[in-house]
């Protein structure tokens, strides 16, 4: 097991590098001196090229490349061209905010999911069931920042039970955090309910039921246990597309977050603001997947015992 | 008494019980496509319902011009921002047109930003991977690899990075729709190949002595078949909600090409003067996504091997 | 006076299908003396694991039982609530399952596979579960039984899993226990030891229910045997009356197929044509159009369990003749 | 005796097992076959025998060891020069429902080796010669145009044995053949396959764990365990007088389908085979075998005559 986490560990730095170096690249090779496009058309030409010999501009690719994976590896991403300020301290600031958020959102996502996933599995085409996937059905097809937006105007606008924005107390986590579980929610319970049912079909299944385990026994001490495995890989699946929609959900309800960031980088036209951002965040998403294959291994008898 | 009587053309005639023992106990008979969709319709009226929705959208957008009175850039300021009426079924926006016809021209936009990015990545996320999965090898881990790159960024960021080097407009969000979507179709078709690979009938067609390639092409693709149809109608509706979150955070298609998820940003500053700016399309892009993802359920509950048991 | 663990009487089970309803179950009736091994034959798709799974309440979904009785030691099994039935599996009546591969959940340790049925249906204090259950894997014959409880079901092998399975079907002492091929999915000198192994399951107050394709293990095992075909008994007799005398034309056909491969006669027997399919079956007897002596009334007449010696039933026309 | 047709030299082949270890499916095997015989390959499942049918025929490479065809040496050489021996090679498969791609019909099916081979002139040709080879194997001509699903298990079978010998091959390796058929369907095929041998004179390697099958279908039998070939000879032989522990407990194993003589009286085989990734020391078969000694622990036997068979034992005919 501790091999396997090795082989991983070492798998998943090469995608972080293989990351690193596309958008670097993709980044690199937008049409135009960013540095003219930061400073708007009517700065100095010398102090357009000064500010590009200073940040490295001038250089080969493959050099700014070097400079910049030994610079984040210091946590140094380089600084921002429209906030002024290292990229590291404002991701400092703003991952909090996103980690809370999507935190929240998973314990929403996660507990949702897996009471309606049981529940539909449990009477297979019974009434629960339909009427679970259907609102499950619906939480994925419905674009974020349409429930973000949805929400807002219910319980914000006009119940005025919630905050419409901001986060200072837990009290404005709430909506933002079921806006972005939502989505989640339907994926995860949609895949407990089918793993359930294949799970249902299995001869051990028959064995419990055999024993005279009830129905719910047979649901909850069997079948749930071995239908854990798939679903915490798609739960670490999940997180990835949580911080995908937390990029909506932070502009929805304006939380100072990564994704916010990001949106903001791009208005800006901010280079060094995007790359540390979507790098960090493939970070956390692939720290996510490590964790994931590792309780997976933990809690698979078939691969934890050998050695 | 009973010696050697197997050829009796009279016993070739009585169908089989063994078929019909596999039928009873819901092990997924193999059937003809036509078949299989026969069996989704009688069983699956949503999935029906879902086709006839996604009908007529489509009519809706080829029909457009004639399906309504008004144009769908004429201004009318006096008309600003009117709630939904006879005259304007949805209302109209913050320049006073008429919210249903730039719904239904909008819907050209959104449906082609669902359909072509799916398609092209079906074609370029199943050509690798059944190169990836049949080559094995460095082939194979050279592919897996860069569709682990794509895998790993969070896919809302991976299409704003790109989006921003290609900037906007229309057939950049197709190409970074398509970029964001092949490596899962390589992905699942490269699993599917392997599997393939190894089934007995691909065996003993090398055992034949058919050649690599006609393999690839008369047994491994055409069984990719019903799982390629599933992943194109499950990727039509997440193409159409990536494009509408790219185009709210403005940087999808551009004006004056209108999709929904740009109606919605327009719309947004007027969330709570005049909801319906953003409600109607917001209702549309579910609407429409609902019915792809019914008919991909409905697809694959009858066409994926895998699932077939249900 | 002897007395029956298990009495079934014109069951009948039905599969609702597009084709419409199949029955592969069709009124069948059967018993289980105390003290007995009974076995029900046939190829697959006979129905006989069917008739298994009807008495264990888990036929699956959409089949389901609509005529017939099922008594366990008296009591009507198609009466209970699927509560009472829950405390009946397990404890009174138990299934050993055809695949030891599948058949044991992968994540759960073999001792707490079967310490379960114990904490179901028993009072035993927690503290003596585990010597009840390393006991009643010594009796089944597995090695190291303290090591064994600690093992997944993956670390084992197969005929150790059919070992557990066993264990944990006779460690309440059921009334009746039914094993489904039980040796089917295991090699040729594992089964030899799980044959032997079953020969002592049976008490005096006691059935078991052998259902098997091989006639080898059916001669092994059963004192009383039930023929199956396309879901209906076609002869039941004492096992050895059936093997010395069998009557009904499949029953010959099936024992000659076996007996030409064990004498290595230059062709083999075999019977013509295929099973009929179960949503096509003739109005009358299901065997007639494979059978030489099938006449017109045989395809439009269903013959009835003729009674030609005793205890020894034929379900043919041809027999009724042969009695007048 | 009949020329030799195929011939396989110290044959070994491992598979990986996970965690760096290996499997030894097939451990120096060396094995020959006649033209026209028919050497049925016995043992139980895992034993390796599939793995060998495979190595034999090349659609497995072997680790280490030589194969000979027809004197030719066909190990170690390209795949293309391979290629004009793949014509005479050809296999039947276990299962009939995996083993026939679920979306040709059985024209497509049976005509996929003459396409490959370019042995017919034309389609009309070609459909021709399709039609005989299924009133060969007892498939009705009228059935062309169907699907593999609208077939019993048996009928797939057929078709499958069209396939195979659509080329004429000199050998066909039979794997398992019959054991997915019900006892009445397996006889009409084994049927089949004696006809198919006595018309068309190619050989067969015939795998199978079951032992009366084999028995009937065999002139020569080689009983496997654990990779290894245990005894070789004549089929009466073998049944009658076997030299090796192994073969005469697994002989003793088969349940006799007669009740008269169902009281146990026979000793039977302790436990179970030991796991193929970690080999014992000496003859695989001494953790089961009652009569093992020290040699036995150590050394590995050689296959050397033993009565009228060849077995591999210190001891041979012991008991």
């Amino acid at each position: 097991m501790i091999r396997n986490i090795c082989r991983r560990l070492g798998e998943s730095v090469i995608v972080l590098l293989g990351v690193a170096l596309m958008i670097f690249v993709m980044l690199r090779i937008v049409p135009g001196n960013p540095v003219a496009t930061m400073m708007g058309e009517h700065a100095d030409l010398a102090v357009i090229e000064r500010m590009t010999a200073e940040l490295g501009l001038d250089q080969p690719v493959y050099i700014q490349f070097i400079r910049y994976i030994t610079g984040a590896l210091k946590g140094d991403f380089g600084t921002s061209y429209s906030l002024g300020k290292p990229v590291s301290f404002l991701m400092g600031t703003a991952f909090g905010n996103t980690l809370k958020l999507a935190l929240f959102a998973a314990l929403f996502a996660w507990a949702l999911g897996i009471a309606c996933g049981i529940s539909a599995a449990a009477r297979k085409n019974g009434l629960a069931d339909h009427l679970f996937m259907g609102v499950s059905l619906m939480g994925v097809s419905m674009p974020i920042f349409m429930v973000a937006m949805l929400l807002q105007y219910v319980f914000a606008y006009h119940l005025h039970w919630l905050p419409i924005s901001g986060i200072n107390d837990w009290r404005g986590f709430l909506l933002p955090a079921v806006a972005l579980g939502w989505n989640s929610a339907g994926s995860i319970s949609r895949l407990v309910r089918s793993t359930l049912l294949d799970i249902l079909q299995e001869d051990y299944i028959d064995t419990a039921r055999g024993k005279g385990r009830t129905q719910a026994g047979v649901l909850i001490f069997h079948a749930f246990r071995n239908a854990l495995l798939p679903v915490i890989t798609m739960m670490a699946l999940q997180f990835s597309s949580l911080l995908s929609g937390a990029v909506i959900t932070e502009t929805v309800f304006s939380i100072n977050g990564i994704g916010r960031l990001a949106v903001q980088a791009i208005a800006g036209r901010d280079i060094p603001l995007l790359e540390g951002t979507a790098l960090f965040t493939t970070l956390v998403v692939i720290l996510g997947n490590l964790a994931a294959d590792c309780l997976y291994d933990i809690l698979d008898p078939r691969i934890r015992k050998e050695v | 008494m009973f010696q050697g009587k197997h050829s009796d053309s009279r016993i070739q005639k009585i169908p089989d019980a063994e078929q019909d023992i596999r039928l009873l106990s819901q092990l997924g008979e193999e059937q003809t496509l036509g078949k299989k969709l026969g069996r989704m319709a009688k069983e699956n009226p949503l999935a029906v319902i879902s086709a006839a929705v996604i009908l007529v959208l489509i009519l809706g957008a080829v029909f457009a011009p004639v399906l309504t009175p008004y144009s769908y850039t004429g201004m009318d300021l006096r008309n600003r921002l009117a709630a939904p009426s006879a005259a304007h079924l949805f209302g109209t926006d913050e320049g006073g047109r008429d919210i249903l016809t730039r719904l239904l021209y909008g819907s050209r936009i959104s449906l082609l930003t669902g359909v072509v990015p799916a398609l092209l990545s079906l074609v370029l996320g199943t050509a690798l991977g059944i190169l990836s999965g049949f080559a094995g090898g460095k082939t194979d881990s050279l592919i897996m690899r860069l569709a682990d790159i794509m895998l790993a960024i969070p896919s809302m960021l991976l299409a704003m990075v790109i989006m921003y080097t290609l900037g906007g407009g229309l057939g950049n969000v197709f190409l970074t729709l398509t970029l964001v979507n092949w490596a899962g179709v390589a992905r699942i078709i490269r699993s599917e190949t392997l599997k393939l690979k190894n089934t007995e009938y691909v065996e003993a067609a090398r055992v034949i002595g058919v050649s690599k390639s006609r393999i690839m092409l008369r047994h491994i693709l055409p069984n990719c078949v019903p799982t390629m149809i599933v992943l194109f109608t499950l990727n039509i509706p997440s193409s159409i909600l990536t494009e509408s979150s790219l185009s709210f955070l403005g940087l999808g298609v551009q004006a004056p090409d209108a999709s929904w998820g740009l109606m919605i940003n327009a719309g947004r500053q007027y969330l709570y003067t005049a909801p319906w700016l953003c409600f109607v399309p917001g209702i549309a892009i579910m609407v429409t996504v609902l019915a792809f993802n019914f008919l991909g359920d409905g697809l694959r509950d009858v066409l994926d091997p895998h699932q077939n048991r249900e | 006076m002897e007395h029956n663990i298990l009495e079934i009487d014109h069951l009948h089970v039905v599969f609702p299908s597009s084709k419409g309803e199949t029955s592969p179950v069709n009124d069948v009736s059967l018993r289980v003396p105390a003290g007995k091994t009974v076995g029900i034959v046939g190829e697959s798709g006979c129905g006989k694991s069917m008739t298994a799974r009807a008495v264990m309440g888990l036929i699956h979904a959409p089949g389901r039982i609509t005529e017939g009785e099922i008594r366990l030691c008296g009591r009507d099994l198609r009466k209970l609530s699927e509560k009472e039935y829950c405390s009946l599996r397990g404890s009174e009546v138990s299934m050993i399952f055809q695949e030891p591969m599948t058949s044991l959940n992968p994540v759960m340790k073999a001792g707490h596979q079967v310490e379960e049925v114990l904490r179901l249906h028993t009072d035993i204090p927690e503290s003596e579960l585990k010597q009840r259950v390393i006991d009643i894997f010594r009796a089944v014959g597995i090695t190291e039984p303290e090591k064994r409880y600690n093992c997944y079901p993956h670390e084992l092998s197969g005929g150790l899993r059919q070992r557990v399975i066993i264990a944990m079907a006779m460690i309440c002492r059921p009334r009746l226990m039914i094993a489904d091929e039980p040796t089917t999915a295991l090699d040729v000198t594992v089964q030899a030891q799980i044959l032997r192994l079953m020969k002592d399951l049976v008490s005096d107050d006691t059935g078991l229910l052998v259902i098997s394709h091989d006639l080898g293990v059916i001669a092994k095992l059963c004192d009383y045997v039930y023929v199956m075909y396309a879901g209906r008994i076609v002869e039941e007799s004492d096992i050895f009356t059936l093997f010395d005398d069998p009557q009904h034309p499949y029953t010959k056909g099936l024992m000659d197929a076996v007996g030409s491969l064990r004498r290595d006669a230059e062709v083999l027997s075999t019977i013509p044509g295929v099973v009929p399919s179960l949503a096509h079956l003739p109005a009358g007897c299901s065997f007639c159009l494979r059978c030489e002596n099938g006449s017109d009334r045989c395809e439009k007449e269903l013959p009835g369990l003729i009674q030609t010696g005793p205890g020894h039933k034929v379900r043919c026309h041809l027999m009724k003749e042969a009695g007048q | 005796m009949n020329r030799l047709l195929l011939e396989g030299k110290n044959l070994s082949r491992d598979f990986p097992a996970g965690h760096g270890r290996k499997l030894h499916a097939v451990t120096d095997i060396s094995l020959r076959i006649y033209e026209g015989e028919t050497l049925g390959l016995v043992g139980e499942s895992g034993c390796g025998k599939s793995t060998l049918g495979r190595l034999l025929i090349r659609m497995l490479e072997p680790d280490s060891g030589k194969l000979y065809y027809r004197g030719n040496a066909v190990s170690g050489i390209s795949e293309k020069d391979f290629h004009p021996y793949r014509r005479d090679l050809q296999m039947i498969f276990q299962d009939p429902y995996a083993s026939l791609n679920p979306r040709m019909t059985v024209r497509d099916l049976i005509a996929e080796p003459l396409e490959a081979w370019h042995v017919c002139g034309s389609r009309e040709e070609t459909t021709k010669k399709v039609l005989r080879l299924m009133e060969a194997v007892g498939v009705p001509g009228e059935f062309l145009m169907r699907y593999p699903h609208q077939f019993s298990g048996g009928q797939r079978q057929r078709i499958g044995i069209a396939r195979a010998i659509a080329l004429d091959p000199a050998l066909i390796v039979c794997d398992e053949p019959v054991s997915a058929l019900d006892v009445s369907v397996q006889n009409q095929i084994l049927n089949l396959l004696n006809e198919l041998q006595k018309n068309r004179g190619m050989s067969y390697l015939f795998i199978s764990h079951d032992l009366s099958v084999v028995h009937h279908i065999a002139d020569r039998v080689a009983v496997m365990f654990l990779g290894k070939i245990m005894e070789t000879g004549y089929v009466k032989d073998i049944y009658e007088s076997p030299q090796h522990p192994y073969t005469r407990f697994l002989l003793n194993a088969v349940p006799v389908p007669d009740p008269h003589r169902r009281e146990d009286t026979v000793e039977l085989l302790k436990g179970e085979p030991p796991s193929p990734v970690d080999l014992p020391k000496g003859c695989v078969f001494h953790t089961r075998c009652p009569y093992a000694t020290e040699q036995c622990r150590n050394e590995v036997p050689a296959m050397r005559p033993a009565g009228r068979t060849e077995a591999a034992c210190h001891y041979p005919g012991v008991s």
